[in-house]
Parts: structure tokens; C-alpha cells; sequence
């Protein structure tokens, strides 16, 4: 097993399944003959040809509507958005034509939106947003966000096996940052399950994406410290693994949610309604959120530092959920 | 209004209370697309009384007035063909072997597929039985990109087939609608636009909608060919596009077409159409498609009077034995609201 | 002071603006020689011209786009989408122009977005939705949801008066159902602000729009059982009065939170969350959430009422809540 | 690739090496203009080596290449009148008095107006200074309808006022270009676009973008006039654009310029344009603007070498000056993030 990147785990997904498929396509702005605007589709045109791997216009309506019907035929495009904000341009179709469909008429439609998505590396207001709460709130859609490149390959893997609509939220600050060993072969990390990334018996941290490294990190922070967190990376949003952090914590009796996204209406909000409503006797302390503030990211780094919750802003929290 | 003055659009050609076939049409055809269109037509009116009946709650939207276009079109096609239709496709549904006891069923909400109450009557997707494709009925010109994407598939793949995405004029006005056809003509993508230019979009004159005469004049924007015709002639409406499906089929990449045509009753039934011109309306009025149709067919097409009226007869009995099948479904169980959110 | 009806009270205020300020202008599809899909702009076109009141393509983009650049430039364009369900086209305009333009350049956008939302009326998936929580998640935009004519007028009101983008979800299904008495003059309801509709010590009822209505009959019904509910009407989602029903719950020591949107990723997900965690100590029974179900919204009355959050199903969760 | 042969698309008498203008032009006028060119290739230069030195974070993205055509245009503005620039439009701004200093502060994140370290510098939108009016720079052709909506406020109380907009040939293919040249069409706004089709968006050519040859053949779509023009001949762009601004001024609605140009650097810093064929690169460094104007003013304007060679100095001189003026500036104190979300 060699140590890839979680780019790499991407890409590396991608290009098993359209080796093992040939109903698989990609399309997005500059992904065939520059190979994406990060890379995960370097070398793609050359294998796979013109007719696989689509440069389209600047038109993520169009594009992401015309995937939508390929995918009813029996292809399975994955759309690639060049970053994650622009998925705003596509809204329509993702939510009214790709969320609906099958619902309404028993056709399905396996088709995966690929957003590379969050901030920390000063993209400014419009290339660092995190969108997955718009989409936790579609009945119809799946929404994956990968921490991890093993997740991120096996995530996307079983995102473009899947018959139904998949946002898949990849984080551009892990792409080059983050390595682990990946499997060479085929495997699927199953969709709707989470994992604990770390056990621990007096706080459980829910969180995923980019914010599981910070919460691990936290974790062992506070492990010298002596308190030992659970970490629960959701992995999956929608379906969401409910089991897998009330089980945690009903046994540590505490929880901190965190995610990148804004706080207000972030889907940080549901998992703690969960909680507060399926664990209600289990709890010792109010369920706390950590979350981006309520405004655009900034460009600055010393404002989208502010902005962005930090190992140092969970820390803080989970002392105080902690100490309660 | 640009709809002053309706016949500078069209050519004075085209502009004539008889029609006529350019060669021999087999009887069999001739009697089924003048069911059809007759058959929609009754349907239609059938629906428009059970709105005012209160059986069909909310709204109902009928296709009076444009039942040549899609019949018309859809004859052209082949088994494998794919269409969409937005809210005036019922004569191309039928003559794809929709029954019209299913449709009255679905616009009364009861249980039958292929959505079981979930969809209202207006919208039809049915690939296995019909070739009616799925297309996001929402939001207006959204089936142009989706269009492109089932003729993609059909290039990628290689098969000799076309995807028929009609269209209101109002749904030329998206974004959607310029993405799509541009990404399908980059492609040469088997997709035919066909425009039913009935004057209106809801109460929105073209003039209000669009800053050219006609969508086809907007064809350039996309190197693709365009026709403007006359929409209430099955014949010519067949003649025009027929060109426009060989040209898509032949790998020459998309084709537009827009038929002019009028709705003869409001957006929806509780449209009183008070911005409707009264010249325009009577303008229209005597181009009734299914009244030149049947003019022909009873005069020159040979069926006599009878004939035509014999298939009338056929039609609001059909209609009737339709209602009374409808009605007599059942409606969904509650407890099957959650079923099937996602696939398999 | 008259009798008019919720849809009366929003042409009203509506009207009253544009008389009181030639900078108000309208545009939408079908409001100016038809009047409005639902006739709120009826006589406008006649009254205020071309020039004020626009008959725009269908385009909800493009004419959102235009709204905003002419706000900036003094104008204050009120515009209409013939169905909220489509404002999912102006997706991108909304929530990356109008939502962060002051926050970049300090240059106010003073822009209102009507959308008629909601269902119980047999529209079907496509002209039901309640799209609120896609808003309440984009920081810079304002989001208002009235249940009583008085309310919608003076929200209206306020909402074109402000100097920043706001959204003003109005209930197609009371427009015609709901009537009271509403001052003809000039007032405002300020955004931001939320309102005990009726008081009660045994539980709280967070809710908005439509749901209202049925909160309150639910509340009638469960004081003839010896309950007392209280009621609070947040119609401001954003910015949220979270001292209204933080103070309430403290009161009760329960919490019941109703929507008509989807439970999933609802609104109501952030106020249970605010709430576990900011009356934590005050709580004796988990916070409970009432919307709809997670499925697009199906067209046939028995699959929509199953869908919906009913008079019945939030009398059943009240009564678990107080029972608890 | 579409731009494989690019002398196709110019007109022949434009593809010249060597340029004047039409009638005299005061020289203080030239050197202006001279001035800003220069000033926006020094500073563009400059931001690139802040970026290789790491003192610019994520990217940066340069307009080296097509200065000669918001130089021209801008030339040509009532100081009423606003325009917007998407990427590529910094010598627009200088020429409307925004200060090097400035614009590379903000580049560096400091804590200077109109955002305080929130925008990036590429992006500038100062409406009371500069009538740069502010645009949703995010998603491409966002700013289309925006235009047509400064342009229908202009219009609505009936001020002589233009917007110019400025857009690449990449940002012509989403639907709000269309939905926004249609309103504006059909209102007649006062909108100008100037597209500036330097041959690619990002890596992506013309070709894969859209299946005309030049965007201007989109305009018939719009019933607006259009034009093609070579963009790197300052007195050829301010011949063309003059058309399009009198035009819309004069209450004729919009009206679409579009100028052949080529950016010599990548699409940001980050991109080595490995995508780009060796012969249009030559053919176009061949065309650079800034040389074709040092040419012509160095010869027949009349300046002399000399008196160029001041002019260059006094630019690398002045961005000397601003980077240490602008590293100097503060950073946004952290607290500050929250401030101004809301107008009061
Ligand atoms: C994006 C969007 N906006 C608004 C609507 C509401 N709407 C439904 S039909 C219609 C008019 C359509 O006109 P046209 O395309 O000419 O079709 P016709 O009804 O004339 O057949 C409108 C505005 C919609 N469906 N989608
Ligand atoms: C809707 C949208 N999709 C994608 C992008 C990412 N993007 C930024 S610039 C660019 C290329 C723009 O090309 P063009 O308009 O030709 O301008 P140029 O960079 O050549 O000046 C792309 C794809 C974007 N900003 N907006
Ligand atoms: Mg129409
Ligand atoms: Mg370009």
C-alpha cells in the first residue's frame, strides 16, 4: 500500500472506475486538457478520450442538467464544479431536476457532483465556501465529505456506484496536506456510515471533513490533559449515521459539533437538535457547536483566521463542555 | 404587443384555412393522427370540466389550440426516440400509446404509475413504455441541458437516435435554455428544439420576452439551423420537422424549429386571458388546427363528413370510459409518502 | 381600520411604498398587465407605469441580477418570484452577489425577494417548497416569514426599507384564508424581532409562516386539556430574536419547534440547537421538531397531508413534550 | 483548437504591427494613456514576483497582454458613467485614479478601503471614488444582469449615463449573459460590453467554448449590434468602442464589442499555459499593445525613445514606491471581521 494524498485518493478513485466502467464520464471547466484546475483529472483525456472527458463551457447549469439526463440513460457522469462555490449556478438543476426525479418518477439518476470546497488557504469570499448545508436540506440527495484519503477514494468510489444523485464535497486545504496508505484495489467506503476516527470516554466531538484533523488533534491535546474525546467523523451527511454519535454520546454524556461551514443553519444545527432530542438523559452538559462565523470568508489571513474555527476555538469549547 | 399584428409572422403561404398533405398519406396514418389530435382535444376539454367540477384541484392546464404541433412531430419519430413535453404534449403522449384513463387518473391523484399520486397530470416521464423522458418540469428551459444529456449519451454510444425537447416560447428566456443548446451545437448532439410560439408566456406577450421577432432568429447564437412555420397545419408541421429530426439524426448536431401557434384557452383554466387582443384571438381561432384537419379529412382527405364524426363519436366516448376508469382508482395510501426517496 | 386578507395586506404595503418612495420599483413575471400570478400587483402597472412596475422574461437570474445592480444605484427594487420554488434559479445572484456585496465593499444593496412558498394546496413538487433554510445559512441576507396580514404588511414594509437584501417568504396557502384588522396607515414590523402570539407557562412553541396558525389552534386545543402554551412567532428568521424564545423556554422548561419546511436541515434545526444549549438548565423534556417529512412534496391530498405537519401531528408531539 | 490559425480572425488591414490614431490627439492625452499601460504592466509584473516571493498567498492574476483595451475604453468614459472588470482591467482603474499603492495592499491583505482585507485584489468595486461599481465577481457573466441593472437605473430617471461592462470570452457562456443581454436589450439599456476574447478561458479555447466563431456572432440573438475588433491597438479600441458608447448613451440600447487580444501570462501565475500553441503565442507577444504604443510614440507620436524611456522609469519607479507604502500597511485586526455586514 503506498502513502498518497488525499488528491491522489481522489483521483486514483476516478480513474479506477472509469478503467472498470465505461459508463463513467467526467465533465467540468478545464478538466481534460489541463486536467483539472487542481489536477484530479491529470492525464484522464489522453486515457480515456474526448468523449469520456468533457471540457465544457463556463455553464454549470447547463453542464450539470445535461449530466443529469446522460445519467438517466445509463451513463454515470461525475461533474466536476472548478471550485465548490459555483455549484450555486447549478442550484436549480441539483435540486429541483437531480433531487426529485426518482422520487417522482422511479427513474434513477446516478450521477456525482464533485465540489471542491472550503477555505483556510485565502481563496477569499468566492472560492472558499462550504455548501453542504443547502443540500442536507434537499430530501433526495446524498452528501459526502471525505477527511481522509482512504474515505476519500472509497467515498467516491461508492458515490459513483450509487443509482442516486451524490454531492461530493471534497476540501481543497486537504488535498496536498494530508497522506495516508490507500489500497491500490477496488473498495467502497459504504455511504451513510460514520466512523469514530478516535474513542475516547468523556466528550464526543462530531464533526467531518477538513474539521476532523483539528478535532483530533484537539483530542490529543486534551488526552495529555487527561480527557480522553471521541471523535466521530460523519463521513456521510445525508443519510446521516444517527446511531453512530448517539451511541457515543450516550456513553460519554457530552458532545461538541464542529464543522467548517458558517454556524448559523450549518448542518451542525441538525446533528445537535439530534442529540439534544435523542440524548436528552444521557447529557451532562449543554450540546456546544464550533462552526465559521456568520460572514463571507474573508481574504485576509488574520480575518479568515478569525473567521474559521481553529484547533484553538475547539479546544476551547470542548474545555468548556468539559468542565460544565 | 408584438402579437399585434399575427400575420406578419407568418408566411402567406402558410397563412390559409386549408392544408393539405404534399404526397399520398396512407388512410390509417391520416385517421390515427386525427384521433390522436381529436382525442386531446376531448381530453382537454374533459379536464377543463372536471377543474370546474372541483375534482381536479389546483390548477389545470390545457393544450387547446396546439394539438398539430406535438402530433405532428412525435409521428416523425422513431420507437427509440426520446421526447419531452412541457405543458401542452398530450396529443404526442397519446399518439405514443399514453391512455387517457391514465392521465385523467393522475391529474385526479390517484395511485397509478409511474408516479402514484406524487406528480400532477401535467408532467409525464415514461422512457420504458412511452420514450418520454424525465425532464425537470419546474423551472422553465431546465430540459434543454437534460435534452443535451440524453443525446450525449445517444452520441457516446453511437446510436442513430434523437432527443425532441419541445418547448414554450417563455422557456427561451432561461439561461438554461442558451447552456443548453450551446453545449449541445459545441457537440453536434442529436437534440431538436422543437418552440411552440403560442404568443404568450402566461400573460407575457413575445415582445416583453425577447428583444428579436422570433426564437429561430436567435439560432446564430448557436451556428444551428432554425425554421419558423406555421404550427396549426399537421402537414406542413410534419414537412418542416422533418427536416430538422434527418438533420439531428444525421450527426449534423442540433436543430430549432418554431411553430407558430396560439393557446386557445387561458395559461391555466383559471386564466381568463383578459390580455389576450380579441383580433388575435379570432385571428387564431380560425386556424383551429383540429378544424383544418378535419375540414381536410372530410372534404379532400376522403373520410366524409360521417367518417370524421364517427371518429369524434369514438373520441368523447373514449373520454368518458376514461373518466369513469379514473375515478374509480384508488388514491395512495398515505404511508407510501416515503417510499422510494432514493434508488436502489 | 379593515378586515383585509394576508395576500390584501401585502399589496398594500407593498402599494403604500411605492407611493411614499418613487425609488421603489417592481419586477417579476406576469405583474404588470396581468397583475401577478397571485394578483398582489394588481392595478400597479396602471397606477405607477411601465417604468416601475416590470413585466420581466423568464429569467430569474438575469432580472435578480438587474435588481440588485439598480439597488445599488438608489433604486429599490422589489422583485417577485412567480413561485418561490424558482427562486432556485437566482440562486447564485442571491447568495454570492446580494448577500456579500456589502460585506466587501461596504456599499448597501437595498433589494427585496418576494417568494409565494409553502404548500397544502396541491401543487405538487414544483410549487410547495419553503426554501428558507437555504437562506438562513448565507450570511448578509435578511430572511422574513409573516403569518398574519398584519404582519406581512409591516414586514414588507420594513423589508423594503432596509438597506440590505432581503428575503420575504409569504404563504401562498394564506394568502386568501387568513384575514384581520390592519392599520390603512404607515407602520412598520421591525426585522429582527419576534412576537409571543399567546402566552403560556407549560410549553413553548417556536414557530413561523403557516405553521402559526397551526401552533395556535394546537395551543386552543391543548388549554381546553389544561395545558398552557406559549407561542412564539419568530418572523424574522434572520436575524433571529433568540432572546423571544430563549427567555420563553425559560419560562416553560419545554420546547416544541414547528416548520413547514423539511425536518432535515430545517430552520427548526437551529433553534433546537440554540436552545439545548442556551437553556439547557431549564429544560425538562428534550426539544422536540415538527416539519415536514423529508420527500419533495407530492401532489395528491393524501401523500401531501402525510407530508406535512398537521394540526394532529403537533397536538401529538406537544402532548409527548409535556408528558415527558 | 479554434485559435490555431489566429490571423483568421482579423481583419486583415488590423493585423498590422504598427498603429496611430485616425485624427491628432493631444499629446498629454497620449502619455496619459501610455502612462497607464506601462503603470498596469509594471504592476502587474510586480504582483507576480510578490507572488514567486510568497508575499501574495493563494494566486494572483495578471492582465499582461490586453491593457490596451480598458485603457481605450475607459479613455473614452464621462466620469459618471461605471464600468466593472472581471480579472484583467487594472489599467481601467489606474486610468480612473486608483493608485498602484492601493491595489497592491490589497493584494497583500491590508487593512486599507473599500475592503479592508476582505476582497481579494483582483477584484475592486469603489463607486463614490472610481464609479468602479461593485459585481458579483465570483461566478462569471454575474455581472451582465447587474449591468443592465445600474443601466435600467440610469435609464428609469433618464440620465445620459453608461455601464460598460467587461467581460472575457469564457464569461460569455453562462446564462446570465443571455438573461441579462436580453433584459437589456429589450429595455434598451445604456449597457456596453467590451469582451475581451483573449483566445481562452483558463485553459479551455474558444472552440470548446462556443460553436460560433466570435462571440459577436451571438448578437443577432439580441437584435443588438456587434463588433470585432483587434484589442491591442489603443486607437483601434477607442475607435470601435466610441460606436458602442455613443450608441448606448444616445438611448439605442446595448451594444457588444468584441476584441481579438491574448493574456501572455497564464491564467494566474500558478498556470504555465502548457495548453497554448508556441505559433499563437508568437503571433500575439509580436502584437503586445504596450509595444505597439512605445512604437508609435516613440517614432511618429512624437515622444522620442527618451522621452518613452522617462515614462517606463518613472512607472517602475512609482510601483517601487507603492509596494513600500502598501507593505507598510497594517494587516485588518482580527476583531474587525465581524464589523459591516449589514448596512445600517
Ligand atoms: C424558471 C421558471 N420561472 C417561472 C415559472 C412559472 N411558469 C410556469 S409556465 C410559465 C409560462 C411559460 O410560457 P411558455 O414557455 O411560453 O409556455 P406556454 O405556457 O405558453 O405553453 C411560467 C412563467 C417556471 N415554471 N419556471
Ligand atoms: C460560474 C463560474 N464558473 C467557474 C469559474 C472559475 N473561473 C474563474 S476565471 C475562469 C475563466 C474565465 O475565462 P474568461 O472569461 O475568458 O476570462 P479570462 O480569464 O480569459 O480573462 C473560470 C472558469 C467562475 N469564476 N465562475
Ligand atoms: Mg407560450
Ligand atoms: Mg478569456
Amino acid at each position: 500500500m503506498a502513502v498518497i494524498t488525499y488528491l491522489d485518493a481522489i483521483s486514483q478513485g476516478l480513474r479506477d472506475e472509469m478503467r472498470r466502467d465505461e459508463n463513467v464520464i467526467v465533465l467540468g471547466e478545464d478538466i481534460a486538457v489541463f486536467g483539472g484546475a487542481f489536477k484530479v483529472t491529470r492525464g484522464f483525456l489522453e486515457e480515456f478520450g474526448a468523449d469520456r472527458v468533457i471540457d465544457t463551457p463556463i455553464s454549470e447549469s447547463g453542464f450539470t442538467g445535461a449530466a443529469c439526463g446522460a445519467a438517466v440513460e445509463g451513463l454515470r457522469p461525475v461533474v466536476e464544479f472548478q471550485f465548490a462555490d459555483f455549484i450555486a449556478c447549478a442550484f436549480d438543476q441539483i435540486v429541483n431536476y437531480a433531487a426529485k426525479n426518482y422520487y417522482r418518477w422511479g427513474i434513477p439518476m446516478p450521477v456525482v457532483f464533485r465540489g471542491p470546497s472550503g477555505g483556510g488557504f485565502r481563496g477569499g469570499p468566492y472560492h472558499s465556501q462550504n455548501p453542504e448545508a443547502w443540500f442536507t436540506h434537499v430530501p433526495g440527495l446524498k452528501v459526502v465529505q471525505p477527511a481522509t484519503p482512504y474515505d476519500a477514494k472509497g467515498l467516491l468510489v461508492a458515490a459513483i456506484r450509487d443509482n442516486n444523485p451524490v454531492i461530493y464535497l471534497e476540501h481543497k486545504h486537504l488535498y496536498r496536506r494530508i497522506k495516508e496508505e490507500v489500497p491500490e484495489d477496488d473498495y467502497v467506503v459504504p455511504i451513510g456510515v460514520a466512523e469514530v476516527k478516535r474513542e475516547g470516554s468523556d466528550l464526543t466531538i462530531v464533526t467531518y471533513g477538513a474539521m476532523v484533523h483539528e478535532s483530533l488533534a484537539v483530542a490529543e491535546r486534551l488526552s495529555r490533559e487527561g480527557a480522553e474525546c471521541e471523535v466521530v467523523d460523519l463521513r456521510s451527511l445525508s443519510p446521516l449515521d444517527r446511531d453512530a454519535f448517539l451511541t457515543s454520546v450516550r456513553k460519554t454524556g457530552r458532545a461538541l459539533v464542529v464543522h467548517e461551514a458558517h454556524l448559523t443553519g450549518g448542518f451542525g444545527g441538525e446533528v445537535a437538535a439530534i442529540i439534544a432530542e435523542q440524548a436528552f438523559d444521557a447529557l451532562d452538559a449543554p450540546v456546544t457547536r464550533v462552526a465559521a462565523l456568520d460572514v463571507p470568508s474573508p481574504f485576509a489571513a488574520q480575518l479568515e483566521d478569525a473567521m474559521l474555527p481553529t484547533e484553538e476555538k475547539i479546544y476551547t469549547a470542548a474545555r468548556d463542555v468539559l468542565e460544565y | 404587443m408584438a402579437t399585434e399584428n399575427p400575420a406578419s409572422f407568418l408566411d402567406p403561404a402558410l397563412d390559409r384555412t386549408s392544408i393539405a398533405p404534399e404526397s399520398a398519406i396512407d388512410r390509417d396514418q391520416l385517421v390515427t393522427w386525427y384521433r390522436t389530435m381529436c382525442l386531446a382535444r376531448t381530453c382537454d376539454e374533459k379536464l377543463g370540466a372536471l377543474y370546474r367540477q372541483g375534482k381536479i384541484v389546483g390548477a389545470v392546464y390545457l393544450a387547446v389550440g396546439q394539438e398539430a404541433i406535438c402530433t405532428g412531430v412525435v409521428s416523425l419519430l422513431q420507437p427509440d426516440d426520446y421526447f419531452s413535453t412541457v405543458a401542452r404534449g398530450l396529443a404526442g403522449w397519446f399518439l405514443r400509446g399514453v391512455e387517457p384513463k391514465h392521465v385523467i387518473a393522475r391529474w385526479l391523484g390517484r395511485d397509478v404509475p409511474p408516479s402514484h399520486g406524487r406528480e400532477l397530470g401535467l408532467f409525464l416521464a415514461d422512457i420504458e413504455h412511452h420514450g418520454i423522458a424525465p425532464y425537470h418540469n419546474g423551472s422553465m428551459a431546465s430540459w434543454i441541458p437534460s435534452g443535451a444529456g440524453f443525446a450525449l449519451a445517444f452520441k457516446v454510444r453511437k446510436q442513430p437516435r434523437v432527443y425532441v425537447a419541445f418547448t414554450g416560447d417563455g422557456a427561451t428566456s432561461p439561461g438554461d435554455f442558451y447552456e443548453g443548446l450551446n453545449f449541445a451545437a459545441i457537440h453536434k448532439l442529436p437534440l431538436v428544439v422543437i418552440v411552440e410560439n403560442n404568443c404568450f408566456a402566461y400573460s407575457t406577450g413575445n415582445a416583453a420576452q425577447m428583444p428579436v421577432e422570433n426564437v429561430a432568429d436567435r439560432a446564430p447564437a448557436f451556428n444551428i439551423p432554425a425554421e419558423v412555420a406555421f404550427g396549426n397545419d399537421i402537414f406542413e408541421v410534419r414537412r418542416v420537422a422533418k427536416r430538422a429530426i434527418d438533420h439531428a439524426r444525421a450527426g449534423n448536431g442540433p436543430y430549432l424549429v418554431e411553430f407558430k401557434t396560439f393557446r386557445t384557452r387561458g395559461h391555466g383554466e383559471h386564466d381568463d386571458m383578459g390580455y389576450v387582443d380579441a383580433g388575435l384571438r379570432e385571428f387564431w381561432e380560425r386556424r383551429d388546427p383540429l378544424r383544418l384537419f378535419r375540414e381536410y379529412l372530410a372534404g379532400a382527405g376522403g373520410l366524409g363528413e360521417a367518417g370524421v364524426k364517427a371518429i369524434d363519436d369514438e373520441c368523447a366516448a373514449s373520454i368518458e370510459d376514461a373518466v369513469a376508469w379514473a375515478e374509480a382508482q384508488p388514491a395512495p395510501a398515505p404511508e407510501t409518502v416515503t417510499d422510494r426517496l432514493f434508488a436502489p
